[in-house]
């Protein structure tokens, strides 16, 4: 059991690193580290699962760790408006520009 | 000890009462560094003397508590975060164009500070997660307050500074799953070179890097450094990123086994000359006169990456003196030059290099600051930057089969002097100098000169300075 | 039964990898956050199923919660080509950069793999050694003794980050967004709806001490409560200016620090909680801990400009 | 007694499964908006009622089942609340109703 959440943890992980890097959109890169994060988590609280009871230590290390993703997130979600507002405005004035091939 | 702790509750406490009380005053900040300095300096005397102190937090027995250890490299960081802290916020309290006047300048910096001291002080893996998220955040935070076009670089900032986190994380985690500890001191005698070790150091030193702006992943750092108003972009690239440095100073030299260390040690140490040569040219073409210094910074970092690298690489001790020189020297010189660069960015009105034609006879103190610390970070002799540099080149022209590495040095050393130079003579150029737009501000100027004469200063005391760091970080 | 445990196991994870993927790469960006809020969910589930529940709470009420009305509230602001579908998803540039990623991607997977299956027999030390002090702690939860007694040092920086995430939004400066007119039946439901996320709160919080639960799945339930109640325009704005809102916010971190320092004085150790008083101490700190984190998380969700600053 | 009971929890556990299988088809094959809300409101809440019976049978104690009452009451409310604001608030796809034969390859059809 402990290895099936282990190898999906890992591989939420790379799938989060892989959409980060592809992804051009603000928005799609927060939801790759959210899932990045979450695959990281996994991986935590599957090794907590090994031993006769589960591990605290693991268990209030991801709850630490999910309030510090929740407000890095809040905060890169606020940050991210006015960067995609100016970005739009620019990709209008460049799209009117230079004519679509 | 005791001491240690005080200096870092101090700004924490000061960020708490300055944001209930909203008050703008920089003299909070200023009277609060220097008490945290004093304490430093306190700390630092008994661990001169005493040794390093260790103190478990809460009183529970070591793997299963956090636990403060108090070396002499961390004292002498706390010391110098403090005096670097105290200087900037002098400089954000008295300059006219610090941008940082009705802001919340004052907490954010004070919270970076308590930062920094929990991370020098710290001495368990998942705790050094959560100060590097935390300092992540408020040097995003500080980046942000100068406006809507440092918005862009600031959100490029905390994805890559969040994804490097996760990484650093992930390494955590699979160490804590081989060996069920987390406490560093504890670690370092359990661990062997197995592929899972292996991975572990892989993926934090992949993320530490990323966050130190190492090179082949440092291009997030001079958009936000740039963009940043004086005083924070002084904060960023004197401490900031050396937080993450330091932990893979602790990571490879004493948690990892010295097989894994001898492979790595080379690879850092490439890295660090690359950094050299691609940050000093970019440095050399940047436009801008805070690009410019950014840069050097990615490129200044490159001597620290290398020194760590060959210290891993041949188990040599001097190394440790070299890094730990070359990052109190970058710190002093960076801040000077971060501060006179401001001054004369907000005073002639641009941002371009070419803006600071003439600056030696229209804003001479700034210019002759910006000089002397480039002196320092190209290493000549009578500076830090040269005792750093001599430390290293000691080791390195020893035995001729290590004479690539120190080509490697001197081609950093001219590329640095190359874009160093390209601003000082522009400054002598006084064919028609750009007008300052209003009197300078003399005061703000001296206090940039200030950091350039204590690098300067450290050679003064290089002998007893490098007996004393040789003898303690061995 | 494991045959049937097994299954299921497998269903769960191939649901999230598939729900991950959605999130990730769906043409339209407003499909992408719904199924990100769908995947929040199924792993509250997954905490569950391995035995975390404190997890699951706080996964729930943060992670596929207050996330997901962040981000749809993001969509809502931003403008309207931003959801558009992405036509040329594998344009030619992309295709390089997918198949350059998706090496680089198999290769680490492997290596992953390989150190990922040599952690299965592990050591397990800490755990055991926690359970032998238990009592000392003055709470019986082990999860919440490693949280706010044995790392508690952890908890206190982390309330510290929740605070700057508040500070760097505060720097940010948006346009004013309008709430739609409130709706009578949600109004309705909002009023029976609270009292509730009130009671669930407090008991959270309450029920920390022995059984999961504690300051942080408290205080974001008690957020969902006035995050609804604020976008029914029932409660005031909650501004910046105000010194109770600030000393709320502050206050979490400033009863910690006062606590740690009252008992350094008193044993001598920096966040030493003589045994005696460990429990009221610890409860003293997670009530403080739930309402600052509640007030945080509100007006991260729904803080308006005028509300945030000066 | 108590096999009686078993027997009788897994039958309306497979009616709740299939209530729930019922909806989501409802979901994804019905032409139009509202006609969608419809099946899923309708067939999850019952479906969910199913479960917290066949649930409730093999709880131990009175505890457990009051929650997963409240629990059933709680949904039962949140989501015709949903339901209505969704109506409400929610656009006809152009390409919704018209054809009787909805295409291949459908999504979620829910705009803001």
């Amino acid at each position: 059991m402990t290895l099936t959440y282990l190898a999906t943890g890992a591989v939420l992980w790379l799938l989060g690193l892989h959409a980060l890097l592809v992804q051009r959109q603000v928005l799609r890169q927060i939801i790759a580290i959210n899932v990045m994060g979450s695959g990281v988590f996994m991986v935590m609280v599957a090794l907590a699962t090994r031993g006769t009871s589960t591990d605290p230590i693991l268990h209030a290390l991801v709850v630490t760790g999910l309030v510090v993703a929740v407000s890095a997130t809040a905060f890169a979600l606020r940050l991210a408006l006015p960067v995609i507002k100016a970005s739009r405005s620019s990709a209008k004035s460049s799209r009117a520009v230079e004519p679509k091939l | 000890m005791n001491y240690a702790v005080i200096s870092l509750l101090i700004p924490l406490l000061t960020a708490l009462m300055l944001l209930v009380t909203r008050s703008r005053n920089g003299w909070w900040v200023i009277g609060s560094s220097t008490l945290s300095l004093s304490s430093a300096a306190v700390a630092l005397q008994s661990v001169m003397h005493g040794g390093s102190q260790w103190l478990n937090l809460g009183d529970w027995e070591s793997p299963l508590a956090i636990r403060f250890h108090l070396m002499p490299v961390s004292a002498l960081l706390l010391v110098f975060t403090a005096l670097i802290h105290l200087l900037v916020s002098i400089y954000a309290e008295r300059s006219r164009h610090s941008q940082t006047k009705r802001t919340d300048f004052w907490p954010l910096a004070s919270l970076l500070h308590a930062g920094l001291a929990a991370l020098w002080l710290s001495n368990d893996l998942f705790n050094w997660y959560v100060t590097l998220e935390l300092l992540g955040l408020v040097s995003v935070a500080l980046v942000t307050i100068s406006g809507p076009k440092a918005y862009g670089p600031a959100l490029r900032y905390l994805l890559l500074s969040l994804a490097a986190s996760l990484f650093y994380l992930l390494g955590v985690a699979v160490l804590y799953g081989r060996y069920g500890v987390l406490d560093l001191a504890v670690l370092a005698e359990l661990t062997d070179a197995g592929p899972t070790t292996r991975l572990a150091l892989v993926l934090m030193t992949l993320g530490l890097m990323l966050k130190a702006a190492c090179w082949p992943l440092h291009l997030w750092l001079p958009p936000a450094h740039a963009s940043a108003p004086t005083a924070v972009s002084a904060l960023l690239s004197a401490l900031v990123v050396k937080g993450p440095l330091f932990i893979l100073w602790m990571l490879w030299s004493r948690v990892a086994p010295s097989e894994l260390a001898v492979q790595a040690g080379p690879l850092l140490a490439l890295a660090g000359i690359m950094a050299l040569i691609f940050g000093g040219w970019s440095a050399l073409r940047a436009p801008y006169i805070k690009t410019l210094v950014a840069y050097s910074t990615v490129a200044q970092l490159g001597y620290a990456l290398l020194a760590l690298g060959l210290l891993l690489y041949w188990q040599k001790p001097e190394l440790h003196v070299a890094l730990w020189l070359f990052v109190l020297a970058h710190g002093l010189a960076k801040v000077s030059m971060f501060l006179a660069a401001g001054e004369m960015q907000g005073a002639l009105g641009s941002k371009r290099v070419r803006g600071l034609k003439g600056a030696t006879q229209t804003m001479p103190v700034a210019m002759f600051a910006f000089a002397v610390a480039g002196g320092s970070l190209i290493g000549l002799p009578p500076s830090g930057g040269f005792l750093a540099k001599w430390v290293l080149l000691r080791e390195l022209l020893l035995q001729p089969v290590h004479w690539p590495w120190a080509a490697g040095v001197l081609l950093g050393t001219l590329i640095s002097a190359a874009y160093v130079f390209r601003v000082v003579t522009l400054a002598f150029d006084r064919a028609n100098p750009t007008r300052p737009s209003y009197d300078p501000d003399r005061f703000a100027q001296w206090l940039a000169l200030l950091p350039a004469i204590l690098v300067w200063g450290m050679a003064l005391i290089s002998r007893p300075l490098i007996e004393w760091l040789t003898g303690v970080t061995a | 039964m494991s045959g049937v445990e097994s299954v299921f196991d497998f269903a769960l994870a191939g649901l999230l990898l598939m729900l991950a993927i959605g999130a990730l790469h769906a043409p339209r960006l407003y499909v992408c956050v719904m199924l990100f809020i769908a995947f929040g969910l199924v792993l509250a589930l997954t905490w569950a199923r391995l035995g975390a529940p404190d997890l699951a709470l706080a996964e729930a009420a943060i992670g596929a919660g207050l996330t997901g009305v962040l981000m749809l509230g993001m969509l809502a602001r931003s403008p309207q080509e931003v959801m558009e579908v992405s036509r040329r998803v594998l344009s030619r540039g992309n295709l390089a950069v997918w198949a350059l990623s998706g090496l680089v991607l198999v290769m680490l997977s492997q290596v992953l793999w390989r150190g990922v299956s040599g952690l299965l027999d592990g050591p397990v030390l800490l755990p055991d050694m926690a359970a032998h002090h238990q009592e000392q702690t003055g709470v019986d939860h082990p999860v919440t003794a490693v949280l706010l007694n044995y790392r508690a040092w952890d908890t206190l920086l982390e309330l510290v980050v929740l605070l700057l995430a508040l500070l760097g939004v505060r720097q940010v400066r948006l346009s004013r967004e309008r709430f739609p007119a409130p709706w009578p039946l949600l109004l309705a439901w909002t009023r029976v709806l609270v009292p509730l996320t009130v009671l669930v709160g407090g008991y959270v919080l309450w029920r920390g001490a022995f059984a999961p639960g504690g300051a942080f799945q408290a205080g974001a339930v008690l957020a969902a409560g006035a995050v609804a109640l604020r976008l029914c325009q029932v409660l005031p704005p909650i501004r910046w200016q105000q010194l109770w809102v600030r000393a709320l916010i502050v206050g979490g971190l400033m009863i910690f620090l006062l606590v740690g320092l009252v008992s350094a004085g008193w044993r001598g150790g920096w966040l030493a909680y003589p045994s005696a008083w460990a429990g009221t101490m610890i409860l003293l700190i997670e009530v403080a801990a739930a309402l600052s984190i509640a007030t945080i998380l509100t007006l991260l969700v729904v803080g308006e400009d005028e509300e945030l600053w000066p | 007694m108590s096999e009686y009971l078993h027997f009788f929890s897994w039958l309306t556990l497979c009616g709740g499964v299939f209530f729930f299988i019922a909806g989501t088809t409802g979901l994804l094959r019905f032409p139009n908006m509202s006609a969608r809300l419809h099946a899923v409101t309708k067939a999850d809440t019952a479906g969910l009622g199913l479960i917290v019976l066949g649930l409730s049978l093999r709880a131990d104690g009175w505890q457990p089942v009051l929650m997963m009452v409240l629990i059933w009451l709680l949904l039962m409310a949140s989501s015709a609340t949903a339901c209505q604001l969704l109506a409400r608030y929610g656009h006809e796809e152009p390409d919704d109703t018209t054809r009787d034969q909805p295409r291949a390859g459908k999504q979620i059809h829910e705009r803001r």
